[in-house]
């Protein structure tokens, strides 16, 4: 069975680095992956996208993501300009940055139920944590918490493998918290 | 040992399996990750080469020429204009048979300039004189660097040798990829670089002199010939690395679902994953359709071609490059073999899509299989055009 | 000196195709007696290539290659490389070579990177001020006024209209060790300067002016006259430099008027008319003195 | 090997191409005046020139020289007379 994500950024938020460090996540889960961005040349603040696609067979097909599983929107401002909830599931979800409610995002949804969003406040924690406004590993450990698709053990240990040991440990302690947060325990926020 | 990789770090790490001593580049999307990941492994100790980044693509050839032609074994990366820039390069290496080996991360040509993946650029190349082998998956791009080197180096062979690896598509996609670990395998598989005439002090020949008519035909026959006989060599070197490697993707071709076929889909290079997907959907509906796969465009795997599509009914072409002024070019030269055979029952159907970094989807392929039934002989017919841009 | 029996063992041998009074395969003989046959030498597209190697023919007995018309510089390149990953290049000279079309116009791309890399490469140039191997076409370094085929003279032309590009100081410019110029017309000049470059190690660029007798239109015999008028007109300085600092020039030992130097030339047959003629040799006068005062050869 | 063919020569191969023909004059060293200065090896664009520093006996290989008057021209004592090839 395949599962498709599709993640939507802003250049320099660090998607593509997401997609990769999901794929190799569900690899270290004990299944096939891939991940790949959307080719841009897009330049820093410009939308971006990035896919991945996890399966318990190889993976062969390579088109992109039209029909998600899952869609990760790490910067709510997109919502205004590119159709992120597009082509989602109908038992999708769709994991949104942001510490607004559902209820103020109805309008950009276009008739998406709203049990399919989470609005989740990444920002805030990885503020917390981090102390700087990056918030892809942060949304890495919610959607670990939400789909349950990967482990949050994989993720912390692929986003430590990324980012070395000292920056590696703190983003994996993003994910952690965010998990943490997802799963009820909103302590300290 | 299974890892997830992005493609162009399994390049880099095929090619560093092979021990080039002198690696030449310059960079071009989406070729950079290639030679960045190698510069890395050269700056950390981990491939005892020289690396030289030059300030054209036409020098990272020559000096893969030059330092070729002293007997060692050279490696370089293109894509696209880069390629183009180097195409007189390659004639030239091709021509005074030297084995290097170069990677193209295939993309779209300018104008209007597009950074995305096509084919465009290996067409330009395609009379050079290189063989030009084209990879499916990362996986298969990074055993194939080996083989290629395994094939140029080959003393009756001597070509430079063309890996077409689908730019982004292939390049930038992290995927499972199984390692080669033991390279002590992998140096019997791929032995060091022996040549029989090189630059040398000890024994000083003049490379590269002046072919006047009444030998350059004579040197060109050569060449020919030797191209033509690199396809025992490819077909050879990958049944070796099956046995050594237990991995195979075909040698010239590779034939999916063919057995029953009477209808089957001819493509090159990274979208066959999907084509495979979309048949195996069709053949659960009871579709009798399959898969050829071009392994080899040069040399053209003329026999195998004949002996899979002779009994099929409709075959269609999926190509992303375009002959303006003629149409498709590998169907076409389908079209030839079987003419050339005198099979004349068989309808070939030449399409164009995934053009400058379209995304190819398994709609556009059940539409060129809706359409081959209907239309005979078409070429270089465009799929997925918007109206509103014509 | 050379008894009968070593002619045949230099390592630029007799048998090639050159034009008789060949002021660049003079340049070559000279050049390689002196850098031995621990040395691996490339050349560009041009007459040298042509005339040395028709196949199966090599006038080389050192090894030779040439690829294409631009790349001699990036060949040499990936040649220093090889040997240098094979442990080779302590005893081996890599000697790159082109004409002044392929060394300064088509080539200079390749030339400025192999410079800037500093490739222990010594690359000469023989300056024949044009396109000779195709029929005297007018490359960058053909001299002010000189007829060719592609810059003519004619009513309303003395010929070519633009000065010879500096390219030794183009070479310096990339802050290479060694640069020279050097003449066919000065060969004990031209063999220590080639000596000086064997013995250091990085970039080193040489130019040479080498006479050509269909593309300057004289006799035969004049090569090396010609050669030596440039120098003593100035016209063609011959310095040497170290990185971009100049550490010798050639002194003129008895200045003489441009006019003796262009009379001799069917290129520049055309000055020699009329009045307006004369104001162009003026100019071309200038341009020696300028280069008497600027290397301050007297 | 067959690839040799317009690519790959052998060293010093041109030796068997005989350049004397091209000649229409070629130098008589006269064993006068001359000094032994080696100008007329030096400035030899075949290389066609030998001779002996100590018994100022030059000569040339008429094989090969190409009779450009050259070594005649730049001859600082006068000693090498051009004279025409009769054919």
């Amino acid at each position: 069975m395949m599962k498709e994500i599709r993640i939507h950024g802003r250049g320099g938020q660090g998607s593509v680095t997401m997609a990769s460090i999901l794929a190799i996540s569900f690899f270290d889960d004990g299944n096939y992956c891939q991940a790949f961005p959307s080719f841009g040349s897009e330049r820093t603040g410009a939308p971006v996208q990035a896919f991945a696609r996890f399966s318990d067979k190889p993976i062969r097909t390579r088109h992109q993501i039209y029909e998600p599983d899952y869609i990760i929107v790490q910067d709510i401002t997109l919502l205004k300009s590119v159709p992120v909830y597009k082509g989602i599931k109908e038992d999708g979800k769709i994991l949104i940055n942001s510490e607004a409610s559902v209820k103020d995002v109805t309008a950009e949804l276009g008739g998406i139920s709203e049990e399919s969003v989470i609005m989740f406040p990444a920002l805030k924690i990885a503020m917390k944590v981090l102390s700087k406004p990056i918030v892809n590993t942060t949304l890495l450990g919610a959607f670990s918490a939400l789909s349950g698709v990967v482990s949050i053990d994989s993720v912390k240990k692929e986003i430590e493998n990324r980012f070395g040991s000292k920056l590696g440990k703190l983003n994996a302690e993003a994910a952690q918290t965010a998990y943490n947060y997802i799963k009820g325990d909103k302590s300290g926020f | 040992m299974k890892k997830v990789l992005e493609g162009s770090m399994a390049i880099a790490e095929g090619v560093r399996l092979a021990e080039p001593h002198v690696i030449s580049a310059y960079p071009i999307t989406p070729q950079t990750h290639i030679v960045e990941h190698l510069s890395q492994m050269v700056a950390d100790g981990d491939l005892k080469a020289e690396f030289i980044m030059v300030e054209s693509e036409h020098s990272a050839a020559s000096v893969v020429l030059g330092a070729g032609a002293c007997g060692v074994r050279t490696y370089t990366a293109t894509a696209a204009q880069g390629l183009l820039y180097m195409e007189e390069v390659i004639y030239n290496i091709a021509g005074m048979r030297l084995p290097v080996v170069i990677t193209v991360a295939n993309r779209a040509v300018s104008a209007p300039i597009n950074i995305w993946n096509d084919m465009q650029d290996a067409m330009a190349i395609r009379d050079t004189g290189a063989v030009m082998l084209v990879a499916e998956n990362n996986q298969e791009a990074y055993d194939m660097h080996l083989q290629a080197f395994k094939i140029a180096e080959n003393r009756d062979v001597m070509l430079p040798v063309v890996v077409n690896v689908d730019g982004f598509v292939l390049t930038h996609t992290f995927e499972v990829v199984e390692t080669i670990d033991d390279i002590e395998k992998v140096r019997q598989y791929l032995p060091p670089i022996n040549m029989e005439y090189k630059l040398d002090v000890e024994s000083p020949y003049s490379f590269g002199t002046l072919g006047e008519p009444s030998v350059y035909t004579e040197s060109r026959y050569n060449l020919y010939n030797a191209m033509n006989y690199s396809r025992n060599i490819i077909i050879d070197s990958a049944k070796e690395f099956k046995d050594m490697f237990g991995r195979f993707y075909g040698s010239l071709t590779d034939s999916y679902k063919m057995d029953d076929a009477q209808t089957v889909i001819v493509a090159m290079g990274s979208v066959l994953g999907t084509i495979k997907d979309v048949v195996d959907e069709l053949r659960e509906s009871g579709k009798k359709i399959g898969v050829l796969k071009i392994r080899s465009f040069r040399p053209f795997p003329e026999e195998e071609i004949v002996s899979a599509l002779k009994n099929v009914k409709n075959v269609i072409v999926a190509e992303k490059a375009i002959c303006p002024g003629k149409g498709g070019i590998l169907s076409v030269e389908i079209r030839d073999v079987l003419y050339k055979h005198k099979i004349n029952s068989v309808n070939v159907n030449g399409y164009t899509l995934g053009l400058g970094g379209r995304d190819i989807t398994p709609r556009n392929i059940y539409d060129l299989v809706l359409r081959a039934e209907k239309e005979e002989n078409v070429d270089g017919e465009f799929i997925g055009l918007s109206q509103q841009y014509l | 000196m050379l008894t009968k029996e070593e002619t045949y063992n230099q390592l630029f041998t007799m048998g090639h195709t050159g034009c008789s009074g060949c002021a660049q395969s003079m340049a070559v003989k000279l050049i390689t007696e002196v850098l031995g046959k621990n040395t691996i030498a490339t050349s560009a597209t041009g007459c040298l290539e042509v005339f040395s190697t028709r196949w199966p023919e090599s006038s080389w007995k050192i090894p030779w290659i040439h690829s294409l018309f631009e790349n001699s510089a990036a060949v040499a390149s990936g040649i220093e490389a090889a040997l240098k990953i094979t442990g080779k290049k302590g005893g081996i000279t890599v000697l790159a070579q082109g004409g002044d079309g392929g060394t300064a116009d088509i080539g200079l791309q390749a030339l400025s990177g192999m410079f800037e890399r500093n490739h222990d490469v010594l690359y000469v140039c023989y300056d024949n001020g044009a396109y000779m191997n195709t029929g005297y076409q007018r490359s960058g370094l053909t001299p002010f006024d000189a007829y060719t085929t592609t810059s003519p003279s004619g009513k309303e032309s003395f010929g070519n209209q633009r000065p010879k590009k500096y390219m030794p100081e183009i070479a310096m410019a990339h802050r290479i060790p060694y640069t020279a110029v050097a003449s066919a017309g000065y060969p004990l000049d031209l063999q220590k300067k080639v000596k000086k470059a064997k013995s250091i190690i990085g970039a080193k660029y040489l130019q040479v002016d080498v006479p050509c007798v269909p593309g300057w239109k004289y006799e035969p015999k004049y090569s090396v006259k010609l050669a030596q008028l440039a120098v003593q007109t100035g016209l063609y300085p011959l310095f040497e430099a170290e990185y971009d600092k100049i550490i010798s020039v050639k002194k003129i030992s008895k200045k003489v008027p441009v006019a003796e130097y262009l009379k001799l030339q069917g290129r520049f047959k055309h000055l020699f008319r009329d009045d307006a003629g004369k104001a162009e040799i003026e100019k071309i006068q200038k341009i020696a003195d300028e280069n008497i005062e600027h290397f301050g050869l007297l | 090997m067959d690839f040799k063919a317009g690519i790959i020569a052998m060293p010093g191969a041109a030796l068997s191409n005989k350049t004397g023909s091209f000649a229409n004059e070629i130098p008589v060293y006269q064993h006068k005046a001359c000094t032994g200065c080696n100008l007329c090896i030096y400035f030899c664009p075949e290389g066609v020139v030998y001779g002996d520093k100590k018994t100022k006996i030059y000569d040339f290989d008429s094989d090969y020289c190409k009779g450009c008057g050259i070594c005649a021209e730049e001859c600082p004592v006068d000693d090498i007379k051009m004279v025409l090839v009769e054919k």
